[in-house]
Order: C-alpha cells, then structure tokens, then sequence
C-alpha cells in the first residue's frame, strides 16, 4: 500500500499543452504513471505525447474515467482550473502552480473541503509512491520503494532528504510535498493521519519550515501516533518579517520560529535532526531498534 | 508587501474611511508648507515599515510653521530600527476621546478571514492580547459568507457606543472589509480607532499588507509602491525570477530551492558560519540566471566565500555548470567558489567544471565546512 | 412575476446586451409611427404571456406604415389562448442566419441554478428535449462558485461559432447571468439567440420571471409591472395578505391555508362540483380579512355558493366568525354560505353565528357535498 | 423515540420579541418545550416570558448550550439570522419565515449543507413530537402521542390529517411540516429516512401538494422501506402556471402535477387518499393489518 496514489491512480493533466505541463505529463508517463488525459481549453481532440487532450474536466472525467487531477495552469487562470476540476467527479486535485493570491486559496479551500475533495498544495511539488504512481514534478531517480513516509513543505530539500534515505538503503511508501504557501489543502496532520493507517508506512520522516504553526499542530497529533516520526525544521536562521522564498515562509511577530517548532516536537518526543543528512541517521536507528523490538 | 500610512490613507480615503487632513512630505521645508495649511497642531510622522514609530522618536507634535520645520528635520534621515525615514505624513492633530482597535486578517490556521477588534487601541495589539485578552474580539468570517452585521456587533456592544458612533463605526468597518477584499490584502488595520471630542469616529492610523501573489491584479497599489521596490535588490532580484534576502553574514548562498536555501544557510550556521544572503535561483535556472546571481554576491562587500549547493531535479546541474562557467569567464569573482552539485545531470556538470578553480564537494555538510573553513583562514 | 418581452429587453438594453431596435405600441396608429422610423421590414409582436405566440397568429412581418397598421390592428384586441392583446411590439426585422437557445433557471431537485443552452433555437425547448435532447448541454452552477468560463465552453464549442461570434456570445452570456442574479429572476430566457448575416449576436427575444418573494428588493422592475398587475385581482388580493386565483367554476371557496385551500377544491370536485376559486386567507385572520375574500367571492358572477373551511390553530375560529357576521351584515351576499369551522375556539365561533342564514357541517367531506348539492339544485 | 427532537431538545428563539416570535414561544413554553434563549439584536438582557433574550446566537449557545433554533425574523433579515444561527453551533435550524427568495436559499441551502448542519423550511409550520417537544407553531391539542410519522409540505391541512388521526385513536411519532417554498432543507426522502430508522415510528402518513417532484423521488425511496406509507396529494384541480398559494405549489409546463405524482406513489405500492380524512383510514387499516401480521 501507500497513500493516496498507487498503480490504479488515473490522472489528468490540467494545462497540458504549456511548457511545464507538457514536460511533467512525459515524465510521469515515462514512470509508469497512467496519465489518461489532458485538459487544455481549444486544444480538445489533439494529442499531447500520445495522451489525448480535452476541452474540459467535465468531458475528460467521463471519457477516461480519471480520479486525479495535477494542475500546472498559470496563476490567473488557477483558480477556475481548480474549480473546473472538483466540479467534474476527480476525488484527488494536485495545485502544482505557485502564485495563488490568498483571498482566491480561501475560497477554493471552503470550496474543496465542501465537498470532501482532498487536494494538495498550492506551489508544491506533488507526491510519488516509489514504484507505483508518481504525480508531480519531483525526479523519480533518487527514491526508493519502501516503508517510510515523507511529508515536507518544500521540494529540493526534501530531494535531499529522499537522496541520503536512498543512499542509505532507506525506503519510501509515500513522499509527498504539501507546498509553501500559508494556506494549503493538505496539511502535517492529513498526511501524518494517513501515515499513521497505511499498514506499508513504518515511520514517517516530516519536514518543516518556519511560519504558521502547522508543526506545532503536528507536534501534538505525533505525541497520540503509534509510529515513530522523525523531523528536520529549516529555518533557523531565518531574520523575522521577511518571506523566506515561499509565501507561508515567514515569521510573524514572535510566531512561526524554527525554535517553537521544534520546541513543540521535542516536547512530543520527536527526534528533530540538525541537517537534512540527519535525517537518515535517526531514521536507521529508529528503524533498527523497532525491528529488534 | 507593506504599504505606508500614508498610502494606506490614501486608499481609506477612497472608501470613505474618514482619516486626519494631511499630506506627505519629503523635506521639512515642504512639511512647514502642510502644516501652515493648518490651524493648531500638527502630528509629524515618520513613514517607515516598523512598529512602535511613536516610542522611537518618529511620531511628533509641532505647533506653527517654524516648529513643524524643524521638527520635521529631526526626524527626516533619522534612523529607526535599522531604517532611514525618508518620508513624513504631516497631519492636522484630532481631539481624541476614545481609542480602540479594528482589523482583517488572514488567520492561517482556521483558513478564515478574521475580524480582530479592542477597546483598547492605540497600543501593540500582541501587548494587549498578553496582558488583556478579554478585551480582545475575533469574529471569524466563513468565506462563502462574507461579513454580516453579527460579526461586527460584539464589538459594538463592547466599546458601548452610542448609537451615531455606532453607524459611523458599523460604515468604516464595512469599508475596511471592502478594502480588504479589494485590495487582496494580508492585513489592513487601524489601530487606533479613534472618537474626537466632539463625537467623530476618524482612523488615526492606517496599516495594510497586501499579498504579493495578487500583485499581477493590483495595478493601482503597485504603482505607489513601484519607486520604492525599485530600488530595493530583494524586488530587483524577484523580477528576475530569484528569490534573495541580505543578511549580515560573509558566507553568501546560492541554492535551487527556498527550503535547501533555508537549510543551507543554517547548515552554515550550525558549522560556525555566518549566512550572508538568503538567495533561491529558482526551479528552472538558466544560465543568465546564476549569472545574476553572483553579481547579487558580489555587490554585497562582505562575502568573503560563495556556496553553491544544487540538487538537481528539474534543475539540470549541467545547465547551472555553464551558468557557472559563463560567471567566472565574464565577471571577475572576487573571492573562492565552493560547489557541490547533485542529482540530474552531476556528472555532466563536473565535466564542465573540470579544470576551472571551483572547489568541489560531495555533500551539504562538507561545502558548509568548507566555506566556513575558507572564511576563517 | 412574468415581464413582458419589451419590458425583458429594457433590461438587456442596459445590461448590455444587443437587441433588436424597437418600440412598444398600445394602438395601430403608434405602431405604424415606429414602423415608420425603420427601413425594411418589421416585426410586430403581441406581448402576452402565453408560449408559441408565433404559431397562434401573434407574430408578424410588415413592411411600410400602412402595413403595418393594418398588422399591429390585427394583432391588437386578438385573442391569444384566452388573454386579450393589449400591447405589440414594432421592432426591425433582422436577418437571421443561425438560431440558439440560451438561459439561465432554478432547478429545484439539485438546489443550483442551471446554464441551459441549445443549437436548436426559436423553437419550443421543451419540444427540442424532447426530441433532439443531444443538442441541449446543461451546467450547473453552485451557488458558492458563480459562472466560470468552462460553464459556457461546451456551448460554444457545440455552437460552432467563430472566434468574435464567441467572445459576443460569452458577453451576453455572461450579462444574462448578471441579470439573472441581480433581478432574483426565477428564469431568464433568449430564445432565440441570433446570429445575423452580417454575423451579428442579438437576442431576439427575452424571458424573464422574477422571484415572487424578491419584489421587496426589486423595486425597479416592480414599477414597470405596477400599472397592470393592479388590474387583477390576484394581486389586488396579495396586497391585503390573501393568496386567490380564480377558476371556472362556480363554488367559491374561502380556506386558511394554501395545502386546505387546495383539498378543499379537490374534494368539490370529488363530489361533482366545480370551485370557482382559490383563497386562502392565511394563518392570523382578522374580520377584515374575511370580509375582503367574501368581496372577491361576490365579484365572481358565477359564483353560486360559498364554502368557508376553516382549521382553527393559530387562527382562531371566533376570530373568522366574527369577521363572516360583519361581512353577511354589510354586504348583501346573493349566495347561501355553507360554514365548516374546526379547532381552536370553535365553540365560541358555533355560538357567535348562531341565528345566522349559515349553513354549518361538521367537516370538509360533509361541506363539500352540501355545497356541490346546493348548487345541483 | 421520535425524530429530530424530543424531550432533550433545548430551544433559542430567533426574533423572540416580535410579536409571532414572542407568542409562539410562549406556546412552545406551555406546552413543555425546553425553550433556554431567546436572540433579537439590541435587546439582550432582557426577558420575554421569562426567557433570557441575547443579542448574538454565538452568545445565546454559549450561555444555554441550545441545539436547535427556530427563526420568526422578517424575509429580509432571515437570511442574516440563519447564517448567525449556522455559526453559532446548533445543529437543527427550524426557518418558519416566509417569503425568503430563492437566489438567498440557494446560498443559504449550500451554506447549511457544507456545515452538516439539519433545517427545515422556510415557509413551514416546524415540527412536534407529541408528549416531548413542539418547535413549531401547530396548535398543540389536536396531537396524540404514538406511532404515526406526519410529513407534509402543508400547514392547516396537515393539522385536518393530524386531527383526523387524533380522534381514529392513532397518534403520531412526530409531525414534520417541511415547508411550501421551492428550496427547502429537509425533503420527503429526509424525512422518511430518519422515520425509517426511528424504532417508534410503525408508519408513515405523507402529506404532498403541486409543484417539484419531491413526491415522486420519495416514491422510489418508499419502494425500498420496510415501514407502510399512505399519501394525499392535495391540487387535482390546480391549473398550470399559476402558484397555489406556496412558492412552490406550481405546476410548470407539465411537470408537478398530481396526477403524475399519485401515479409516481401509486407505482411504488403506496395507497393515495382521496381527501384528507381517508389517510386516517388508510392508517387504521395499515396498522390492524400490521398488527395482525
């Protein structure tokens, strides 16, 4: 098993015919993905590496059957992209795009919740389950199939963190990147909650970022989990009142500071690793002392 | 991004928020021409982007031409918090009565708008809510809902106004929303709220915040922050698609990624190091771009080392190579260059590389301490 | 409530969208005028609220004044499916290449208004879903999303129309819209949509029905409905609180409550009778009340008995006998009374009509046959 | 048992001080409901029968722990007290104002609904489970207590079913008026639902009119239940285009007539009373039968 993707995952590709969803739809293709469709608006009846291309969600839905959507749409036209799709019956929406004003995510989250469909991101990079479905932008090369969840606000540090897993013999059930921004529609606990039933995860490696207070959130679900997490918060040095790259990356005031959070992990009885590297060590130590009790 | 008060004002003024006469000035002569418009006293403003303006020195009383000049002259090229007051907002004095605490923010956690409100204004709201959280309202605003009358009534009700100031109050209120909305603001706020003497209900102050990510439909508020931005490098730098903070270290950072960024400059941290610069090329560099890139390193004086760190994904490291290469050929870089390249395309990178005077290394941990290393020598 | 096509396009008019020009007309002589103002052929339209106005003779090309005179007299005073004509609209005739159906409407099932859209126009719509139900798209609007584009592409794209047919297209569909919202209408119709030689989009012809309960907001369209609603004496009886529609038959009916009211008819003709009315005269009655429903009873000539059926709960039974005494003392009512009173104060009504002409039952079953037996005889 | 309230039901009065508010929760206080607040802006402190008024429903459910509300406020400020009530916490909203336009409903129907939260009307007379509660403005003596569910679109011609019953000796679970109006939050098939599970609940006697096919989805709905229900559909002789009094009572074109709903009943096996008195024999003959088998 793993969460939310896996082999039967059928996907659909909004905005495929643009530069960034052209490149992504051949590269899940190339993984094994089933990318049965595209969506791009006067582009309907051609073909996009062989995948064919629709006018609407609503038509593609009915003609392939697809229960997920990835949208690589731009900004201005995100929004109505993201409400085309939980309109047309997918029960999984994947916002790739970066740059959602917040008053457009507070609508779209009110909208989504409403009716019970699961979305991830915005400005994220997706999630893969290694060897069955990958449905972002992540490069597929550096994971390997096993039992550790990955979630994370970011996208190239948690390559990293994947890589030294990887290289050190350490698995993957799921990875998944909840994104940057202050408003997300996946949060630590959704991810943590899955972990925590999928019988194929046997820990869950979890990395933060200054601002919010979704890990300190974390913090207190992890203290009620049956299995271990292990965490690495980046940020540390980051000066106060300014964005760090992503839009949810910024302290406000006193709130959202790396030493809260880990603070708040620490106290749930969290191992938060200095580096990313890090990582890894304390997960094969976890993972050596569980097999051996 | 943030806005002046008295851009803020300038705004509220549009939406029938009733705010102080006033006027900006650049010098102080120009501040004695406002406030001689005026009969009785003048508050003199300084308009920088930091809390507590008044505790500082920033915010002054003046009677008359001739003070307003020479008050206006202290605190103009004053330095506040680190920044320099280039501006002031000259107003007319009011007669205050009461002050209280109004605002629309976005509370993350929830996914909600909130009306946040106080009976006590005209103080830090994160003091008040510390010492007197009952004092302090919140009404959360369901977004398929928007703000109805029993949002803003407990606030009435509290602040026990009377029933003239209660519409006056109920109209701004309405208004603020509407600007909040509008303007695809973060924030707007005005702390204080102020009722004069003779029973006006008037924003003494106007704060708001406006989200970065609306600003492609925000023309009118970018083209008042436009001459400011300009000439910060951190607005320079995101036209170009990179994401840059200055910090006061030696060690400046060039990284794909905001959350590699963050770690490689606490890495540094962790090793002894100070990070100068918080710098993100970005998903999809192209070689201009890391070109860019080390001219942003080298027009802060104090980087005495550059760190690249590149994972490579959709980032292709042969691609930030020749970026690289291209760098070193045309700038002349003052000072060692440590890489380390990894993931898509490494091995093709370092081809590139082989022969130039970069400093290679394997991991995050070894070009952190290799950095740190060079700088301490 | 229906407007009237001429007074529909008044309001497409000022929301932009493109109509035929034209003018109403209550006489032959100003619909030739109108007639006179054109070059070409006119089209003189009855404006009664009856469907396929065409078919049934209420449509018709003319040319020249005297024409269409002669025309617009025909039109006038006809007789259409029973309502008399008491109004034609004179518009230019236009060339019509291609024909749709558009409109927006409540579906009552799934709780959200719905786009409907047809390539079959100027036809019947419920006729075309019954027969060529392929070419009708329908999407659905829920009431937290609005309108978006890809409610409106399907359509497009079945239409066929060129690229500035479409964006003319989207903007009258997107007009529509806005009526429809900003007019609480239950319904807003163009059918059909026109696309003109000279590919042209104009709406041809237009429907609205406003929301009944949204007049207190709608001001504006109620006064262009005024003059004639307060000739019938539906609406004559709305204003004073009652609900009446009157029928062919000739027992008058006076109920509280709309679900009674209607049994009540029922039951009349159950047992062979025919009512002449519905009325209910709602749940707080006051004597006035009773006194008004007797009135409109009386003015319906072929009304030759009365039913009272009154389920006392909230309105109290001695409260409507009261009323009935007041209103069998003033008026000379030409018609026995048959009376049915059950429920609260019953008791006391039986009391305060004793020694009246009224004739009493004990339930609806038993009023029903008197009443259907007074009038056999 | 009963459904939607019993004797745990506890009340606010929205519009308590108007002159229907204020005389209907003196009746509901008679008659034994628990009836804890009462809300009209601008008068909280105040007392109205006894009944502490409040200002804010936020405030009235924080004091009482109210879970139901019933709402006598005028059409146009109904809207406002639903959405208030929506948030203040209660999970059943009785709207008795009539007159609420449809594009209101509509928001405010999708609003309740993505909160789970239960309501009935607008435009209806509210509900009483005899013996228990009544949150409704029925008159009271015409009730028995027993095993009937009442469902009905109607106010007065369900009180003439109800008494009807009353004096065959056949009592009532509970009585529900869900209202006239097009839009309305609980439907006959919600209605029939929850008295299919309701253990005291032995039948069920619905009461339709004109307009809509709510009738005609219950009736396949009625085909699957194990309860009997008998029906009256009041209109036979309505004539088309024309509002029967409710909102809803419409015949449009040729749909929502009556034939095509006893029909609709009549094809799921369930007996249609002539008049409104026939249902009480249909009951009584359903029952005996039942009894006896």
């Amino acid at each position: 098993m793993s969460i939310l993707i896996d082999e039967s995952t059928k996907v659909i590709v909004q905005g495929i015919t643009g530069r960034d969803g052209s490149f992504h739809a051949k590269k899940m293709l190339e993984y094994g993905t089933k990318v049965v469709a595209g969506v791009t608006p006067g582009k309907g009846g051609h073909k996009e590496h062989d995948i064919p291309v629709y006018d609407g969600m609503a038509e593609a839905v009915k003609a392939t059957g697809a229960n997920t959507s990835i949208i690589f749409v731009p900004p201005v036209f995100a929004a109505d992209a993201v409400y085309e799709a939980a309109d047309s019956g997918v029960a999984l929406i994947i916002i790739v795009t970066e740059g959602l004003p917040v008053h457009d995510m507070l609508k779209i989250d009110r909208y989504l919740r409403s009716k019970n469909i699961r979305y991830i991101g915005p400005n994220c990079p997706g999630l893969i389950s290694p060897g069955k479905s990958k449905v972002g932008i992540m490069s597929a090369d550096i994971h390997l199939k096993g039992g550790v969840g990955v979630v994370s606000r970011s996208g190239t540090l948690t390559y990293e963190v994947v890589y030294n897993m990887t290289k050190a013999g350490i698995g993957q059930s799921t990875c998944i990147g909840i994104g940057g921004d202050p408003i997300v529609g996946t949060s630590f606990i959704d991810a943590l909650t899955l972990f925590e039933k999928d019988p194929e995860t046997t820990a869950v490696a979890m990395i933060g970022e200054i601002g919010g207070s979704d890990e300190e959130e974390a913090a207190k679900f992890i203290a009620t989990m049956k299995k271990p997490v292990v965490s690495f918060i980046a940020g540390r040095t980051a000066p106060p009142g300014k964005r760090m790259g992503h839009a949810g990356a910024i302290i406000s005031g006193t709130s959202g500071t790396a030493e809260a959070k880990i603070r708040a992990l620490n106290d749930a009885g969290v191992e938060v690793a200095n580096t990313p590297q890090g990582i890894a060590e304390l997960l094969a130590h976890k993972l050596t002392v569980g097999a051996a009790g | 991004m943030k806005l002046h008060e008295y851009q803020a004002k300038s705004i509220f003024r549009k939406y029938g928020i009733p705010v102080p006469d006033g006027e900006v000035a650049l010098t102080a002569e120009r501040a004695a021409e406002i406030a001689a418009g005026f009969t009785g006293k003048v508050v003199i403003k300084a308009q920088v982007h930091v809390g507590g303006r008044g505790k500082a020195g920033g915010v002054k009383l003046a009677e008359g031409k001739a003070e307003a000049e020479k008050t206006a002259a202290a605190i103009l090229g004053m330095d506040l918090k680190g920044l320099t007051v280039e501006k002031v907002l000259v107003e007319k004095a009011i007669d205050i009565d009461k002050e209280y605490y109004i605002s629309f923010a976005m509370d993350r956690a929830k996914h909600m708008a909130v009306f946040i409100s106080s009976v006590m204004g005209g103080v830090d709201i994160e003091e008040v809510a510390k010492k007197s959280p009952e004092s302090i309202n919140k009404s959360y605003i369901d977004p398929f809902m928007d703000l109805k009358d029993f949002h803003i009534r407990p606030f009435l009700k509290q602040a026990g106004l009377e029933k003239e100031a209660c519409a006056d109050a109920t109209k701004i209120i309405r208004n603020l929303y509407k600007i909040f909305l509008e303007t695809d603001a973060n924030l707007v706020e005005i702390n204080p709220l102020v009722i004069t003497k003779d029973k006006k209900v008037i924003a003494a102050d106007a704060k708001m915040d406006i989200d970065d990510n609306a600003m492609y439909r925000q023309q009118e508020i970018y083209a008042m922050l436009k001459e400011e931005l300009e000439k910060q490098p951190e607005h320079q730098a995101k036209q170009k698609g990179l994401s840059y903070i200055k910090m006061e270290g030696n060690i400046g950072c060039i990284v794909n990624g905001a959350g590699l960024s963050m770690a490689t400059m606490d890495i540094i941290k962790l090793y002894g190091g100070e990070p100068a610069n918080f710098l993100d090329i970005g998903g999809s560099s192209n070689p201009e771009k890391v070109k860019y890139a080390m001219q942003l390193l080298m027009s802060d004086k104090n980087v005495k080392v550059a760190l690249f760190n590149i994972f490579g994904g959709i980032t292709r490291c042969d691609d930030v190579a020749r970026g690289l290469i291209s760098a070193i050929s045309e700038l002349k870089v003052p000072f060692p260059i440590v890489v380390r390249l990894t993931g898509t395309n490494s091995v093709e990178a370092k081809e590139i590389l082989k022969g130039s005077e970069l400093i290679f290394e394997e991991t995050m941990i070894g070009a952190a301490k290799k950095a740190v290393g060079l700088v301490a020598r």
